[in-house]
């Protein structure tokens, strides 16, 4: 994409501002989205109707929700500290969006196409816990550092199995390369990984309930990492009110929101790429049975939001249906549970490679 | 289980010289009267007494018995001085199953009762209700603190009969 | 390690007997309703605002007295002699204007312990609901038919008999002669 | 050099989502470890005890039914058996089996909301909802019945305020078989749920004796493994005449009297409110619920203290009369009250997530807490 932008433009500085300036083209309608599904999901969940007013069923209802927080006055205490407060839900946001650099949309569009991008991924969203602590010390508010502290913790420890499992998937495809990986499941739904991959034979057949599990593992620690029920600790309503973002109004608490919409997303689209093929239609393009060969790209990338908005909705939908676990039980399911799992997981899918 | 006369017998047998007295004047509950610097010794002795085992304190209620001499002032507030203030305390035992009221009376100015708080644990928020309401003080009680009026709440005890609603609190006007 | 794969078994399937649950649910219809453009039918016995017919009302302070907040404020001054009121729909004749008959629905606790003594069947509860202001003395009703002009008028109107009878009462005792007035204006 | 340490005092309220209300507790801390809870009550003082001396004795039942505003039919039902032992009546037979109907409905209604709202303690947002699904349910039994939903003024001194609604019987009926399935849908998506039982089991045990040291009852004290009921061991109305079990906790999936008994204790008991309720509505005698209602209900001079078994526990009336027609003193017995200062013997050496979890299984009322 910034090779034929600059090609285009002649201006490599252009072609790399509207190159990054395409994922939020993405985001920002993706959160609208997204909240609105997300408001209507557990409406019907709970037998409720949920915004009906704005729009056919609600759907202008995000709109005017975001157009009112931006008219909300920009509230900043007295006593918090005043530079981090106001850096946090920019160094958050920063977190969710550099991850869209990697992010595979269709063979012709990646923000960046890096052969670490799998690495690159885990490294960046790193980012985020620096922000959330920095939103929870600087808000000088007990439940909010609470809320800090538990997400720091939280997201720290649950990288470890994610990258377990990530670990395992690039033993077993040989690439680190988002766009390699999707490559390698293409066709048909029987090569996505989920399934053991596109190569036939009888390593197949033993690989496949292992991914199975790999993708258990892969989604539950993604969940804790972007702080979604039942690992919602961060921002519990019922014992911290809101956490790291109590005292947030306005657009700074909106950014804490299109960050978590946009991370949903993201690890979303991770999971797609390692196990669901990514930008690859499970059934075939209609762009290349009819010859139109441009259609392509556009079907891609309906495939990647479609299969991302998926696992969104089972996000939503675990999150309306589940309690919420303690702080100490986090700390058990991913070091008891989910690292051991994914370490007999990681050798198991490791010897079957091997042979 | 036992009537509240063979509980009457019981104590006196078991304080010999405290006074005791049963009070059937009034119709539904009959009472027995006891001292309420020797309450606690009395409750302890209920609640341990292999024959009574009074193991749960039902309710504790301050009352005003309002029996003093009503004297009105000049702006025709009326006071009361003299009589007594009450405590009452309904005890059941879960294991044989019989009631028994108890009540204690204390002078109205300085109104003192032992606590029964290390004998029932309920007793504490209950007492401190008494002494919220009424001004009933509880010897030996742990945390003798208002429980539902504000901790700054300076114009007496509310369920007197002779309280009068504060026109300020903390200098701020209050509206009936 | 058998408790432990327990453990993680019934992990997974809770959760997934929940979510099958909540899935079911997504595709049953909803049980609310879009209130101000849908309502709810309201059963006979609904207690929301009090009504009251004044021209029922004699004026007993009944209700008044049965409130438990004493949310209902009652005023009357007595006719005086060749004044006709009327008669109330069931009958009773009535003696009194009713100068002052305010509800404050600020205060009303919808307990209906009003609605039952009154003789007249004069206060009822109604079917509206929906009458917030935005000033809280809006919410005090005023349902005397007299407006302040003719509620003043009535009082000037007996305490003006009443101080002839009271000129014509000590003109009686002056002259004890003429005691005839005074029983017949007692009975109205 | 040592390092200085100190311990957090973290304000829970007034103002938070799961204190169930405008309840503070001052909980001091380490790390995430409650060391010391301390309640403040008193921001929902309304002054019952006060108001009642002023009012008539059939105008302080609208004010009961702002004490315990979940279950405002039981608490009339606890007022008026106290003032009718006051005054000495026998209530007609229909009288007494409308008012178990309405006080069982009332029990299931109020532990509906018991547990949803605990659900939402823990987390979980879909339950509740569900809960008040059927809830609406039962309050529009009573609002068929008396007109109101929430604060019924129903049950009055000698006899009931309306007689039931022609429907009520059978939509009633209708009621007991549709709710049935519900509760096992209840257990399916909650009780049961792993996380559910690992955020409740083992947390905040009361152990018998320390319950009834505390005044502990209802749900509380029954969780703990205590059979007590007041329904059947200090029987009231008509209540001798059903064949209802009282659950008690076991320890299911963990200690007993964890909160999970309590909370299992609730859902059980809601079963056997149906069970008392179909055995009353096929009964109901003839005749006139108003016909013992006092002209003017004028006590001797006495004094009474009755108790009944609310939803939230042991709720008691100590009413003394001084032959007006106002009540010399009125002294309510809140269950809540009492349950909640088990609070901070429960909740020492848990962490802060435990103590929502367990303010929620003792299932206070604020109106009840603070009268």
């Amino acid at each position: 994409m910034f090779e034929w932008l600059s090609d285009l433009t002649g201006n490599q500085i252009l072609a790399a501002f509207i190159s990054a300036a395409l994922p939020v083209a993405f985001i920002v309608p993706f959160v609208i989205f997204a909240v609105w599904l997300e408001r209507k999901v557990s409406a019907h969940m709970q037998d409720r109707l949920g915004p009906m007013r704005v729009g056919w069923h609600g759907w202008l209802q995000t709109i005017a929700d975001f157009f009112k927080l931006i008219q909300k006055e920009d509230i900043v205490s007295s006593e918090v500290d005043k530079k981090f407060f106001n850096m946090a839900p920019y160094l958050v946001f920063i977190g969710s969006y550099a991850v869209y650099a990697a992010l595979p949309f269709s063979n012709s569009y990646i923000g960046s196409n890096i052969d670490l991008g799998l690495f690159y991924i885990i490294a960046v969203s790193g980012l985020v816990v620096a922000g959330i602590l920095m939103a929870g010390w600087a808000s000088n508010n007990k439940y909010s550092l609470y809320g800090a502290m538990r997400s720091a913790a939280q997201i720290v420890s649950y990288e470890i199995p994610t990258a377990l499992v990530i670990l395992a998937m690039v033993m077993f495809t040989g690439t680190l390369s988002l766009a390699k990986l999707s490559d390698l499941q293409t066709s048909s739904f029987w090569n996505w990984y989920i399934f053991g991959g596109p190569d036939w034979g009888w390593s197949k057949l033993l690989v496949l309930p292992f991914m199975l599990v790999a993708f258990l593992l892969f989604y539950i620690s993604s969940l804790a990492e972007v702080n979604r029920t039942p690992f919602d600790l961060p921002e519990a309503e019922s014992e911290l009110v809101a956490g790291y973002h109590t005292e947030y109004s306005g657009m700074k608490f909106a950014m804490f929101f299109l960050s978590e919409y946009g991370n949903m997303f993201a690890v979303s689209a991770i999971a797609s790429v390692l196990f669901f093929g990514g930008y690859q239609s499970p059934i075939g393009y209609i762009g290349n049975s009819l010859g139109i060969s441009w259609l392509v790209p556009f079907e891609q990338v309906f495939w990647f939001a479609s299969k991302g908005i998926f696992f969104v909705f089972v996000q939503m939908w675990l999150r309306w249906t589940l309690p919420r676990v303690r702080v100490d039980q986090l700390m058990t399911l991913c070091w008891k549970y989910l690292i051991p799992y994914a370490f007999v997981n990681l050798i198991i899918i490791g010897i079957i490679s091997l042979i | 289980m036992k009537n509240p006369q063979e509980i009457l017998e019981i104590l006196k047998a078991q304080f010999p010289n405290l006074e005791f007295q049963l009070d059937a004047s009034l119709p539904v509950e009959t009472f027995i009267i006891a001292d309420a610097m020797a309450i606690n010794k009395i409750s302890n002795f209920l609640a341990e007494n292999e024959e009574l085992l009074f193991d749960s304190l039902m309710n504790l209620s301050g009352v005003d018995d309002a029996n003093g001499t009503k004297v009105k002032d000049e702006e025709g507030n009326e006071t009361i001085n003299g009589g007594t203030l009450s405590v009452y305390y309904h005890l059941y035992s879960t294991k044989i199953g019989h009631k028994i009221t108890v009540r204690v009376s204390t002078a109205r100015e300085n109104p003192e009762v032992e606590s029964v708080e290390n004998v029932w644990k309920t007793a504490n928020w209950h007492e401190r209700e008494a002494f919220d309401m009424f001004g009933i003080k509880f010897l030996n009680h742990s945390d003798l603190r208002r429980i539902l009026m504000p901790y700054d709440w300076e114009a007496g005890y509310p369920l007197r009969k002779d309280y009068k609603n504060p026109e300020f609190y903390q200098g701020m006007k209050v509206t009936y | 390690m058998k408790e432990y794969l327990k453990n993680t078994w019934l992990g997974v399937w809770t959760v997934l007997v929940g979510m099958k649950i909540t899935f079911k649910h997504l595709f049953q219809p909803a049980v609310t309703i879009q209130y101000p453009d849908v309502k709810l039918p309201l059963p006979e016995r609904v207690r929301n605002r009090l009504y009251v017919n004044i021209d029922d009302c004699i004026g007993c302070d009944q209700c008044s007295r049965a409130c438990p907040v004493s949310c209902i404020s009652i005023e009357t001054v007595k006719a005086i002699p060749g004044e006709d009121l009327g008669q109330t729909s069931n009958g009773k004749k009535k003696a009194l204007w009713v100068t002052k008959f305010d509800i404050d629905f600020a205060k009303c606790c919808y307990c209906q312990l009003c609605v039952f003594p009154c003789p007249t069947e004069c206060i009822k509860m109604t079917e509206t609901y929906e009458f917030s202001e935005f000033r809280r003395q809006d919410l005090n009703y005023h349902f005397s038919a007299l407006n302040t002009s003719e509620a003043i008028e009535k009082k000037n109107n007996w305490e003006k008999f009443q101080a002839e009878k009271e000129a014509q009462k000590a003109a009686a005792a002056a002259k004890p002669a003429a005691p005839q007035q005074n029983p017949k204006t007692e009975g109205n | 050099m040592a390092l200085k340490t100190e311990e957090l005092v973290l304000n829970m309220g007034p103002q938070h989502p799961s204190t169930h209300g405008v309840l503070r507790l001052e909980l001091e801390l380490e790390g995430e470890v409650v060391k010391n809870v301390k309640p403040h009550l008193g921001y929902l003082h309304r002054c019952f005890e006060k108001h009642a001396e002023a009012m008539t004795y059939p105008q302080v039942i609208p004010y009961t039914d702002r004490m315990d505003y979940l279950a405002s039919m039981y608490n009339n039902f606890g007022y008026v058996v106290a003032v009718e032992k006051l005054l000495g009546i026998q209530v007609p037979e229909r009288v007494e089996y409308i008012r178990v109907i309405m006080g069982e409905l009332q029990r299931i209604a109020s532990h509906l909301v018991a547990l949803g709202t605990y659900g939402l303690d823990i987390g979980a947002f879909t339950p509740f909802l569900y809960c008040f699904i059927d809830r609406e349910k039962i309050l529009n039994l009573f609002e068929i019945t008396c007109g109101a939903r929430l604060l019924y003024n129903y049950m009055w001194v000698g006899g009931l305020s309306h007689d039931i609604h022609p429907d009520f019987v059978r939509l009633t009926k209708e009621f007991i078989p549709y709710f049935r399935p519900r509760i096992k849908e209840l257990n399916d998506l909650l009780t049961f749920n792993k996380i559910f039982i690992e955020r409740t089991a083992n947390i905040g045990v009361l152990p018998v004796d320390t319950a009834i040291n505390y005044g502990a009852s209802g749900p509380v004290l029954r969780g703990s493994g205590f059979r007590w009921d007041l329904r059947k061991n200090d029987p009231y109305s008509i209540y001798d005449r059903f064949d209802f079990d009282i659950p008690v906790g076991q320890g299911l999936v963990g200690t007993v009297g964890d909160c999970w008994d309590r909370y299992y204790v609730r859902v059980q008991e809601m079963e056997q409110s149906l069970r008392i309720i179909e055995q009353a509505i096929d009964n109901i005698p003839d005749g006139d619920v108003q016909s013992a209602i006092p002209k003017r209900i004028k006590p001797p001079k006495g004094m009474v203290y009755s108790r009944v078994e609310n939803p939230k526990g042991e709720l008691g009336y100590f009413i003394i009369s001084d032959g007006s027609t106002s009540p010399f003193r009125v002294k309510v017995r809140a269950p809540s009250f009492v349950n909640l200062s088990v609070l901070g013997e429960m909740s020492k050496g848990h962490l802060v997530a435990d103590v929502v979890a367990i303010l929620g299984s003792i299932d206070i009322v604020l109106g009840e807490v603070d009268r």
